[in-house]
C-alpha cells in the first residue's frame, strides 16, 4: 500500500487554478521529484500537503489516514516534514535548539517536570540532545551545534532545515529546493546526502528542484507540473526525452550545464 | 529631639510631575508662603529659642509606590521631624502607614476619605473629610429650595464617588430625591454629553457635580452647552481660577460650591493670608490646594512650639492638643479623631466669574 | 562539578547578599528607604520577568501586564484581609495564609490568563497588542465598580507581611522556573513560535496551545507579583494597575533586553533606582522625569536591543554541557572539530 | 429617538475627533511600522502652541474674535511648528534605531512623550496648570428637529472627511505616495529605486505631527481644555482606533475613529458606569471578527 | 578608462570582516561575472558599490564619480541598477506598482513606457499578473519582476545577484538571453552567479572571490578550463 495517497488535489487563489486534480500515490522508500515552471503550482502542492492551505477539493491519506481538515502541526505530528523554499529557521536559536524543537511534540516531560527540571526530565533532554546530535552530523552540522541559525552560512542552513525535518521522524520528507543558491560542488554533496538519508534510512522524499543535474541522476520518479496541471511522469529518462516538458520547461540550451 | 537652634526639617509631598501637579503647583506655594514667613520672623520660636525650618519638597507623581518612596527617604535619609502632605487619599492611605510606624507626625493637606486618620494616632489632616463635605452640599441644597437633583460623578475616583455618596444620604434624609446619577470614568476623555443629557432629562432642581479640578471646567462648559440652565453645584476643586477661566464666567455664574477656604472671608487673617499669596505669587488667588497646605504647615509648627520634647512623638502630641487654631480658614480645632473640627464655606459664582462668599457651614 | 557549582551558587549569592544588606542596615550605611526601593524593584523584576515570557520569548506583544498583576493583587488582599482578618490575624497563621494567598492570586491571574489567551490567540502582532490593553482595562474599570473591594477607594488594611527576605526568595524562585522554563521543550517551542511561527508549525509544534501555556504562566508569575505587593504596599486601588504600570513595564523589558532574563532583571532594577536615585536633585525636583526620560531615551540610543539584549549571564542559563554525558564523543572539541572539517 | 439622534451626533463628534489623530497615527505607523508612543503628545503640542501662538495674535481680534484670516494662521502656524518637532524628534530619538529592532524606537518613544510631557510642565510659562482654549470658530447651533448641531461639530466632521480624502488620494494616486508605499515594504529596495527613504519618512513624520496638532486644535475647540497630559491617554485610544479600523489603513483609521467614539458614546449612554469597559469590550469582539481590523488585511506571508 | 573601477575595497558588518582589499574594474559594454562559494563576500559588493552598504575603507569610482560617500539614492540617479540577492520585490504592491516604481527617477514618459514594453516583451508572465500583488507571485516569477523593475530604472550598468536562483532551466535559458540582450542594448553588467558554468559562458571575464579576497581573475574563457576553478567551482 501506498504511504502517500493523494487525489484529485485542487485550490484556486481568488479565479487562478494554482493546482488542478493532482494526484500521487509514492509509496515508501521512493524518492520522486515534482518539477516544472516557475508559478507552476509545486510549493503550493506541498502547502497543501502540510496542511498550510487547505485544498479546495481532494484527499490527502498518509498511511491510511486521512489528514484533510487538521492543522499545520497535526500533519507534521502524523509524519508529514518539509523544508522551505525561503529558509525558515529558527534564526535567533542555537543549532541543536534548532532540531530539538521540531521534537515538542514527542517528548513527554511535563510542564512541572521542565520547570523544576528534575532529574527525570534532565535526562529525557540528554536524550533528546544525543539524538538531535546524531542527525548532525549526519549531515555534518554536529560541530555546530551551539552556533546560533543566523550566524551559519547559506548551505549549512539549508542542511539544518532537513536535519531539523528529520527530527519530526518523518513518514514523508518534503524538500522545498534544497539546492537553490548553492555552487556547484555543494550540489553534489548534497546529492549524496539525500541518496544516502534514502538508501541507509529508508526516508521516503519528495523533491522539488530547478537543477536538473541534481535531480535526474538520484530520483526515481518525476512528476512534471505546468499550470497546475501534471503534464508528465516518469522516469528521468523518460522525462528528459519528453517533448511537452522539454517545451515548457526544460528548454534546449543551458539545461545541459546547469 | 532637636538641640537648641538646630534647624528642624518637614518633609513636603505631593505631586511634582504627573498628572496631578497642578494641585503640587499650590501646594507648593502654599508652603513657600509659610517658609518666607518663618524665615522673616527669624524661625519658628519655642521656649525663646528660634529654630530655623527647611522644608524639603518630594515629588509623589500621584502614584502610591512612589509616595511611600518619598516617605520612606524623608524619614530613614533626612531625617525629618514631621511630613506635609500629601493631598489625595490614595497616596496617604499607602503612605501614612509608613510614617505611623516610623512614629512620625504627618498631616495630609487634602486626604479626605474618612479611612485616612484612622492609619494611626500620627496621622492628622487639615481638611474636613467626604461626609462632611458631602452632608453640607446636601444640607445647602436643601436649604436653598431644592428638591431634586441630579449629580454626575466619577466612579474610578473615590473622593469624587464619596461625595456622590454622602450627598444623596444627606440629602434623601432630608427629603430630597436624586434623581439621576450618572458616571463617567476616569478623567482621560473629556466628553460628558451623553451624561448631561440624561441628567437634563430629569429635570432636576440641581445638579451635584463633585469632581476633580481637571474635569470641572468642561464639565461646567458642556453643561451649559447643552442647554442645562439648573444650577450647578460642586466640590471643593470649583475654586481654582482655571476652572472659571476654562468653564468660562458666563456659564460658572450662579454655581455653588463648598470650600474650605474663601477668598473673600473677611477675616484679617484671611486678608492678610489673601494679600502675602497674591503678592507673592504674580497675583494668583490662593486655592483650596494652597490654603490647607499651609494650614497643614502652620498645624506642624504649632505642634514644633507647644510640644514638650521637640521630638516627632512631642510634636504629635502637641498637633493632637491644637485648639482654637487662627488660620485663614476659619479656627481649627483637633478633634479626637484627628480631624479638624471647623466649618466649610460655601461660594457662589457672580456674573463675572468671581467666587463670592454665601455663608459658612459647620459641622 | 562545575555544574553542581552553578546550580548552588546562585542562592548562596543570594543570602549573602541578603546578610550583607542587614550588615550594612546595622551599620547604617543602608536605611529602610533603600530596602524599599529594593523590594519594589525584586516586584518589578518578577512582573518584567513574565511579561518577558510572553514578549521577548515567545514574541507574543502584551501591554496589558498590569492587568494580571491587579487580579493577583487583588486575590491575594482578599484571602489575607477579607477571610482572615488582614492585621487581626493570628500570628502563627500569618505566614501560612499570606503564601496561599499569594498561590490564589497567582491562580486567578494565571486562570484569567488562561481565558484571554484562549480565544485572542488569533489575533496576531499589535492588534494583540491592543487586545492585552484593553484586557487590562476592563480589569481596571470593573475593579474600579466592585464594592465589597473597596472599588475606587481600594482596599485598605492588608497586612504588611512581605520583607526583604521574602521578596528575595519570590525573585530566587521566579528566576529559577523562569530560566528553567526557557531550557526545556517549553521555552524552545515559545522560541521557535518567536523566530518564525509558520516553521513552528510545521515541524509539529501546536503553537496555540503553547502561546496559552507561556501567558498562563507569565501571568501566575505576574499575580504572585501582584500578591507580594499588596502586602507590601498594604493599600491597593485599581487605578494603581493601569496602562501607565504596563507601559513601566514594557520600558524595563525593552531597555534591559528582551528575551533575555539578565536584561529584565537589570532593566526592572535600574530603572526602578533611577527616578529614585535622582531625588538628589532636592530643588530642582521638578526635572527629575524630564532628566529620567533623556536616560531613557540615551540608553535606547547607545544599546538598541537593551542594555543585556540576547545575553545571559550564567546563573540564567543552562549550557548544553549540563547534561550531556561526560564522555561522549560530541563532547570532544578536537573531535568535534575534525568532524566539521 | 430623538435623544438617540442627539447621542448619535455625539458620538459622530468624539469619534472624528479619534479619527484625526488615528490618521496621523496610521499614516506613520504604516511606513515604519512604528507604534509611535509620543503621537499624542504631538496633539499636546498643536494645542498648546496655538494656545500662545493666539496669544501672540490678540492685537488681531475683532469683538473680542479673531477674523478668520488670522485663524487660519494660527492653526497652520501651530501645524507647522508642531510638524517641525516632530521632524526633528525622529531625527534626534527615532532615525538611529530605524534598523534596530522594532521595540527600541517603541521605547524612545515612550522617553519622548515622558520628555514632551513633562519638559513644558517644568518650564515655569507654562506648568502643569489646564488653560482654557481660545474660541478660534464660531459657534453657532443648528437644531434639526430636536437634535443640536455645532458648527464647530460639523468643521470637525468635514475636515476629518476632507483630511481622510486627500491623504487616501496623496498616499494611493501620487508618485509620493507609491514611494511612501514601497518605503514601507521593503527601505533598502526602495534606495535601490531611487527613492530617498530618509526623506520619504521625515515626511510622514512631519505629516503625522502636522495632522496631531490639527487634530489637537480641534480637539481643544471642542473640549477647551488644555494640560501638559492631554496627549497621553488620546494618544492611546488614537492607537486603539487606528487598529480597530486596520492599522496602517487611511480609511481605516477614519471608520477606527468613528467606530470607536460612538460604541463609546452608546455604551456610556446604556450605563454610565460600565460605559468605559464596554467600549473595550467591544473592541475585542471586533478583532475577534476581524483579526486585522475592519479594513486591515493580514500580512500575506506566502510560503 | 574603466567605467566603474574598485579600489582596496574592505566592508565589515560589525567585527565580521566581509570584503577584505577587494580590486577589479569593468569597462563599458562588458560582462564580468564574481563567482564563489557561499558567504565570500559576493552580495556585500554589490551592496557596497550600490550603497546599501557603507565601506570601511577603498574606493569606488563610477563615471569618474566616487560612490563610497554618495547615498544610495543618488547613486540609482547616476545610472547604476541593482537587483539584490532575494528579489526584494514589494511585496504588498501588484506587479504593475512595483515596475513603476522602477522608474521613480525617469522623467521621460515615452521612454518610461518603452521600458515597460520591453520588460514584459521579455517577460510576459508579469504582463499576464500585473494587479497580482507581488507577495503572491510564485518564486520565479518574483525575480522576473526583481529584473523587470531594475530595467526600468534605465541604469548604465546593472548588478545582478544570482538572477538564476531557483528558476526553471527554460526560464533560467530565457533571463540570460535577456541578459545578452540587455547588454547589447549597452548596458553594463557586474553579474554573481552559483552556477559558475553559466556565469563564465555569457561573462568576458571574471574575478574569484574567496573569503572576501579576489584569489583569481581573468578571461571567462580561460577560467572555464583552469583546473583550480573547475575543481572548485564547475563541479564534475
Ligand atoms: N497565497 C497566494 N495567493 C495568490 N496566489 C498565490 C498564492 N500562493 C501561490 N499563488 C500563485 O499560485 C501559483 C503557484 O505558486 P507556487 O508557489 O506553488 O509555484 P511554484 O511551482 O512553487 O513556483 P517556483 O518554482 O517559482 O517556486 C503562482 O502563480 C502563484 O502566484
Ligand atoms: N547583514 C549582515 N550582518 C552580518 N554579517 C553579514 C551580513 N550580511 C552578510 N554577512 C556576512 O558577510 C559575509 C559575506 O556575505 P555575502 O552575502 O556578501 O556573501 P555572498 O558571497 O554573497 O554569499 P552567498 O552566495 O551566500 O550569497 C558572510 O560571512 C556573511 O555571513
Ligand atoms: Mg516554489
Ligand atoms: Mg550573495
Amino acid at each position: 500500500m501506498a504511504i502517500l495517497e493523494v487525489k484529485n488535489l485542487s485550490i484556486e487563489f481568488g479565479g487562478l487554478k494554482a493546482v488542478e486534480d493532482f494526484n500521487l500515490s509514492l509509496e515508501k522508500g521512493e524518492l520522486i521529484a515534482i518539477i516544472g515552471p516557475n508559478g507552476a503550482g509545486k510549493t503550493t502542492i506541498f502547502n497543501m500537503l502540510t496542511g498550510i492551505y487547505p485544498p479546495s477539493n481532494g484527499t490527502i491519506h498518509l498511511d491510511g489516514e486521512n489528514l484533510l481538515g487538521r492543522k499545520p502541526f497535526q500533519f507534521a505530528q502524523a509524519g508529514i516534514a518539509r523544508t522551505f523554499q525561503n529558509i525558515r529557521l529558527f534564526s535567533n536559536a542555537s543549532v541543536i535548539d534548532n532540531v530539538k524543537m521540531a521534537n515538542t511534540a514527542d517528548s513527554n516531560e511535563n510542564f512541572f517536570e521542565s520547570i523544576l527540571r528534575t532529574p527525570g526530565m534532565v535526562e529525557k533532554e540528554r536524550q533528546l540532545d544525543e539524538h538531535a546530535l546524531e542527525l548532525l552530523s549526519l549531515f555534518g552540522l554536529e560541530g555546530q551545534a551551539d552556533t546560533i541559525a543566523k550566524n551559519l552560512p547559506y548551505g549549512a542552513q539549508r542542511r539544518l532545515e532537513i536535519v531539523r525535518a528529520l527530527m519530526l521522524n518523518p513518514k514523508v520528507l518534503l524538500l522545498d529546493e534544497p539546492v537553490a543558491g548553492m555552487i556547484t560542488t555543494e550540489l553534489d554533496e548534497m546529492a549524496q546526502l539525500v541518496k544516502e538519508l534514502r538508501e541507509k534510512h529508508g526516508q521516503t522524499i519528495i523533491l522539488i528542484e530547478h537543477h536538473m543535474n541534481f535531480v535526474m541522476p538520484i530520483v526515481d520518479r518525476i512528476i512534471v507540473l505546468n499550470f497546475g496541471k501534471t503534464i508528465s511522469e516518469g522516469t528521468p529518462a523518460e522525462i528528459q526525452k519528453d517533448p511537452r516538458v522539454i517545451e515548457a520547461y526544460l528548454g534546449g540550451g543551458f539545461h545541459g550545464n546547469a | 529631639a532637636i538641640d537648641p537652634g538646630e534647624t528642624i526639617k518637614i518633609g513636603v509631598v505631593c505631586p511634582i510631575s504627573g498628572s496631578a501637579a497642578i494641585a503640587g503647583k499650590y501646594i507648593i506655594n502654599g508652603v513657600k508662603l509659610l517658609d518666607e514667613e518663618i524665615k522673616a520672623a527669624g524661625g519658628v520660636e519655642r521656649d525663646g529659642v528660634f529654630y530655623p525650618v527647611e522644608f524639603i519638597f518630594e515629588d509623589n507623581e500621584a502614584k502610591e509606590d512612589i509616595t511611600a518612596n518619598a516617605y520612606q527617604k524623608l524619614i530613614y535619609q533626612d531625617d525629618v521631624l514631621a511630613i506635609l502632605g500629601p493631598d489625595m487619599s490614595k497616596t496617604i492611605l499607602a503612605a501614612g502607614p509608613i510614617a505611623q510606624a516610623a512614629g512620625v507626625p504627618n498631616v495630609g493637606t487634602f486626604p479626605t476619605n474618612t479611612a485616612v486618620t484612622e492609619i494611626g494616632d500620627y496621622i492628622f489632616r487639615a481638611c474636613f473629610i467626604d461626609p462632611f463635605q458631602g452632608q453640607a452640599a446636601a444640607t445647602y441644597a436643601w436649604e436653598a429650595g431644592y428638591k431634586t437633583a441630579g449629580v454626575l460623578f466619577n466612579n474610578a475616583d473615590a473622593y469624587s464617588k464619596g461625595l456622590y455618596e454622602f450627598f444623596k444620604l444627606t440629602f434623601e434624609s432630608l427629603g430630597g430625591k436624586v434623581v439621576e446619577a450618572q458616571a463617567y470614568s476616569g478623567s482621560d476623555v473629556k466628553d460628558y454629553n451623553v451624561q448631561l443629557t440624561k441628567i437634563n432629562a430629569a429635570n432636576p432642581d440641581c445638579i451635584f457635580m463633585p469632581n476633580l479640578l481637571s474635569e470641572v471646567g468642561l464639565q461646567i462648559q458642556q453643561a451649559r452647552s447643552i442647554g442645562i440652565t439648573a444650577p450647578l453645584i460642586g466640590g471643593d476643586s470649583w475654586d481654582t481660577p482655571e476652572v472659571t477661566q476654562i468653564a468660562g464666567p458666563k456659564n460658572i455664574e450662579g454655581s455653588v460650591y463648598v470650600a474650605a477656604f474663601s477668598a473673600e472671608n473677611p477675616d484679617p487673617i484671611a486678608q492678610d493670608f489673601v494679600n502675602r499669596f497674591k503678592e507673592a505669587f504674580n497675583g494668583d488667588l490662593p486655592n483650596s490646594n494652597a490654603t490647607l497646605a499651609y494650614e497643614a504647615g502652620k498645624m506642624i509648627v504649632e505642634g514644633i512650639v507647644n510640644s514638650e520634647t521637640l521630638d516627632r512623638a512631642g510634636v504629635r502630641d502637641a498637633i493632637a492638643q491644637i485648639k482654637d487654631l487662627q488660620l485663614p480658614s476659619g479656627t481649627l480645632t483637633v478633634g479626637p479623631d484627628r480631624n479638624p473640627i471647623k466649618g466649610a464655606s460655601v461660594m457662589r459664582y457672580d456674573e463675572n466669574g468671581i467666587s463670592r462668599f454665601l455663608t459658612i457651614v459647620n459641622p | 562539578m562545575k555544574n553542581k557549582l552553578n546550580s548552588i551558587l546562585p542562592p548562596v549569592v543570594l543570602v549573602l547578599i541578603y546578610f550583607l544588606i542587614q550588615l550594612l542596615l546595622s551599620k547604617k550605611i543602608l536605611n529602610p528607604y533603600h530596602i524599599q526601593i529594593l523590594m519594589f524593584a525584586c516586584v518589578n523584576i518578577m512582573l518584567t520577568v513574565s511579561l518577558n515570557i510572553v514578549n521577548g520569548f515567545t514574541g507574543q506583544f502584551c501591554i496589558g501586564h498590569a492587568g494580571f498583576m491587579s487580579l493577583g493583587a487583588y486575590g491575594s488582599a482578599i484571602i489575607t484581609t477579607m477571610l482572615f482578618g488582614g492585621m487581626k490575624m493570628d500570628p502563627n497563621l500569618r505566614i501560612p495564609v499570606f503564601l496561599l494567598s499569594l498561590l490564589v492570586g497567582g491562580i486567578l491571574a494565571a486562570i484569567v490568563g488562561f481565558l484571554i489567551g484562549l480565544p485572542t490567540l488569533k489575533i496576531k502582532g499589535d492588534y494583540l497588542a491592543i487586545v492585552t490593553l484593553a484586557f487590562g482595562e476592563i480589569v481596571r474599570s470593573t475593579l474600579r465598580l466592585i464594592e465589597p473591594i473597596g472599588a475606587a477607594r481600594g482596599m485598605i488594611g492588608i497586612p504588611k507581611i512581605t520583607n526583604l527576605a521574602w521578596m528575595f526568595f519570590f525573585v530566587m524562585i521566579t528566576l529559577y522556573i523562569t530560566r528553567n522554563f526557557v531550557y526545556s521543550r517549553y521555552g524552545r517551542a515559545s522560541i521557535a513560535i518567536r523566530d518564525n511561527e509558520i516553521a513552528a508549525d510545521a515541524m509539529g509544534i501546536n503553537t496555540t496551545r503553547y502561546k496559552v501555556i507561556a501567558f498562563v504562566f507569565a501571568a501566575f508569575i505576574a499575580g504572585v507579583a501582584g500578591g507580594l505587593y499588596a502586602h507590601l504596599m498594604t493599600f491597593i486601588q485599581p487605578d494603581s494597575f493601569s496602562f501607565v504600570k504596563s507601559n513601566e513595564l514594557l520600558v524595563y523589558l525593552y531597555a534591559g533586553g528582551s528575551g533575555s532574563i539578565t536584561g529584565s532583571v537589570l532593566g526592572a532594577l535600574v530603572l526602578t533606582i533611577i527616578p529614585e536615585a535622582l531625588r538628589f536633585l532636592g530643588n530642582l525636583t521638578n526635572w527629575r522625569i524630564v532628566i529620567y526620560a533623556v536616560i531613557l531615551v540615551l540608553i535606547m540610543l547607545y544599546k538598541p536591543s537593551g542594555l543585556f539584549g540576547g545575553k545571559e549571564i550564567s546563573f540564567l542559563r543552562i549550557n548544553r554541557d549540563s547534561f550531556r554525558k561526560p564522555f561522549n564523543k560530541f563532547n570532544d572539541p578536537k573531535l568535534a572539530d575534525k568532524q566539521n572539517s | 429617538m430623538t435623544t438617540f439622534l442627539q447621542f448619535l451626533v455625539y458620538g459622530v463628534q468624539l469619534g472624528s475627533v479619534y479619527a484625526l489623530l488615528a490618521l496621523g497615527y496610521s499614516m506613520v505607523y504604516g511606513i515604519v511600522r512604528m507604534i509611535n508612543m509620543a503621537h499624542g503628545d504631538f496633539l499636546m503640542i498643536g494645542a498648546l502652541s496655538a494656545i500662545f501662538i493666539a496669544m501672540g495674535f490678540s492685537g488681531f481680534m475683532v469683538d473680542g474674535r479673531y477674523p478668520f484670516y488670522i485663524v487660519l494662521a494660527i492653526i497652520l502656524s501651530a501645524m507647522i511648528l508642531t510638524g517641525l518637532l516632530g521632524v526633528l524628534v525622529e531625527k534626534i530619538a527615532y532615525k538611529p534605531l530605524r534598523d534596530r529592532p522594532r521595540m527600541s524606537s517603541l521605547i524612545t518613544a515612550v522617553g519622548v512623550s515622558m520628555f514632551l510631557q513633562n519638559f513644558p510642565r517644568a518650564l515655569p510659562f507654562i506648568g502643569p496648570q489646564p488653560r482654557p482654549f481660545p474660541q478660534l470658530f464660531p459657534l453657532i447651533q443648528f437644531r434639526l428637529g430636536g437634535v443640536v448641531v455645532t458648527s464647530t461639530q460639523i468643521i470637525l466632521i468635514v475636515v476629518s472627511i476632507i483630511l481622510m480624502i486627500s491623504l487616501d488620494a496623496i498616499v494611493q494616486k501620487t508618485k509620493f505616495g507609491a514611494q511612501i508605499r514601497a518605503v514601507s515594504f521593503d527601505k533598502d529596495a526602495s534606495l535601490l529605486m531611487g527613492i530617498d527613504t530618509n526623506r520619504v519618512i521625515s515626511y510622514t513624520f512631519l505629516i503625522g505631527a502636522v495632522l496631531a496638532a490639527a487634530s489637537g486644535i480641534f480637539y481643544a475647540s471642542i473640549y477647551p481644555q488644555v494640560d501638559v497630559y492631554m496627549g497621553s491617554w488620546l494618544g492611546t485610544k488614537s492607537f486603539i482606533a487606528a487598529v480597530i479600523g486596520g492599522i496602517g489603513s487611511i480609511r481605516g483609521a477614519i471608520l477606527g475613529g468613528f467606530i470607536l467614539g460612538i460604541t463609546e458614546i452608546l455604551a456610556t449612554s446604556i450605563n454610565s458606569n460600565l460605559g468605559y469597559g464596554i467600549g473595550f469590550v467591544i473592541l475585542i469582539v471586533i478583532l475577534l471578527i476581524k483579526p486585522a481590523g475592519i479594513l486591515g488585511k493580514t500580512e500575506i506571508d506566502k510560503v | 578608462m574603466a567605467m566603474l573601477e574598485v579600489k582596496d575595497l574592505q566592508v565589515s558588518y560589525g567585527a565580521i570582516a566581509a570584503v577584505r582589499g577587494v580590486s577589479f574594474d569593468l569597462n563599458q559594454g562588458e560582462i564580468i561575472a564574481l563567482i564563489g562559494a557561499n558567504g565570500a563576500g559576493k552580495s556585500t559588493i554589490l551592496r557596497t558599490i550600490s550603497g546599501l552598504v557603507k565601506s570601511k575603507s577603498g574606493s569606488i569610482r563610477f563615471a569618474d564619480k566616487e560612490l563610497t560617500k554618495t547615498p544610495a539614492h543618488k547613486i540609482v540617479a547616476l545610472g547604476i541598477a541593482h537587483v539584490p540577492e532575494g528579489r526584494h520585490v514589494f511585496s504588498g504592491l501588484t506587479v504593475l506598482e512595483n515596475l513603476k516604481l522602477g522608474a521613480t527617477l525617469q522623467n521621460d514618459e515615452a521612454r518610461k513606457e518603452e521600458n515597460l514594453k520591453r520588460v514584459f516583451s521579455m517577460f510576459p508572465r508579469l504582463e499576464e499578473r500585473i494587479t497580482q500583488k507581488a507577495g503572491t507571485l510564485s518564486g520565479g516569477e518574483q525575480q522576473m519582476l526583481a529584473l523587470g523593475r531594475a530595467i526600468m530604472t534605465d541604469g548604465k550598468l546593472m548588478l545582478l545577484d544570482e538572477p538564476s536562483m531557483g528558476l526553471a532551466p527554460i526560464i533560467v535559458e530565457e533571463i540570460f538571453e535577456n541578459i545578452l540582450r540587455i547588454n547589447k542594448n549597452g548596458t553594463s553588467i557586474l553579474l554573481i552567479e552559483q552556477n559558475a558554468n553559466l556565469a563564465l559562458a555569457v561573462s568576458s571575464r571574471a574575478y574569484v572571490l574567496e573569503n572576501g579576497i579576489i584569489t583569481i581573475e581573468g578571461d571567462s574563457k580561460e577560467l572555464l578550463v583552469d583546473e583550480r576553478v573547475k575543481n572548485a567551482y564547475l563541479g564534475a
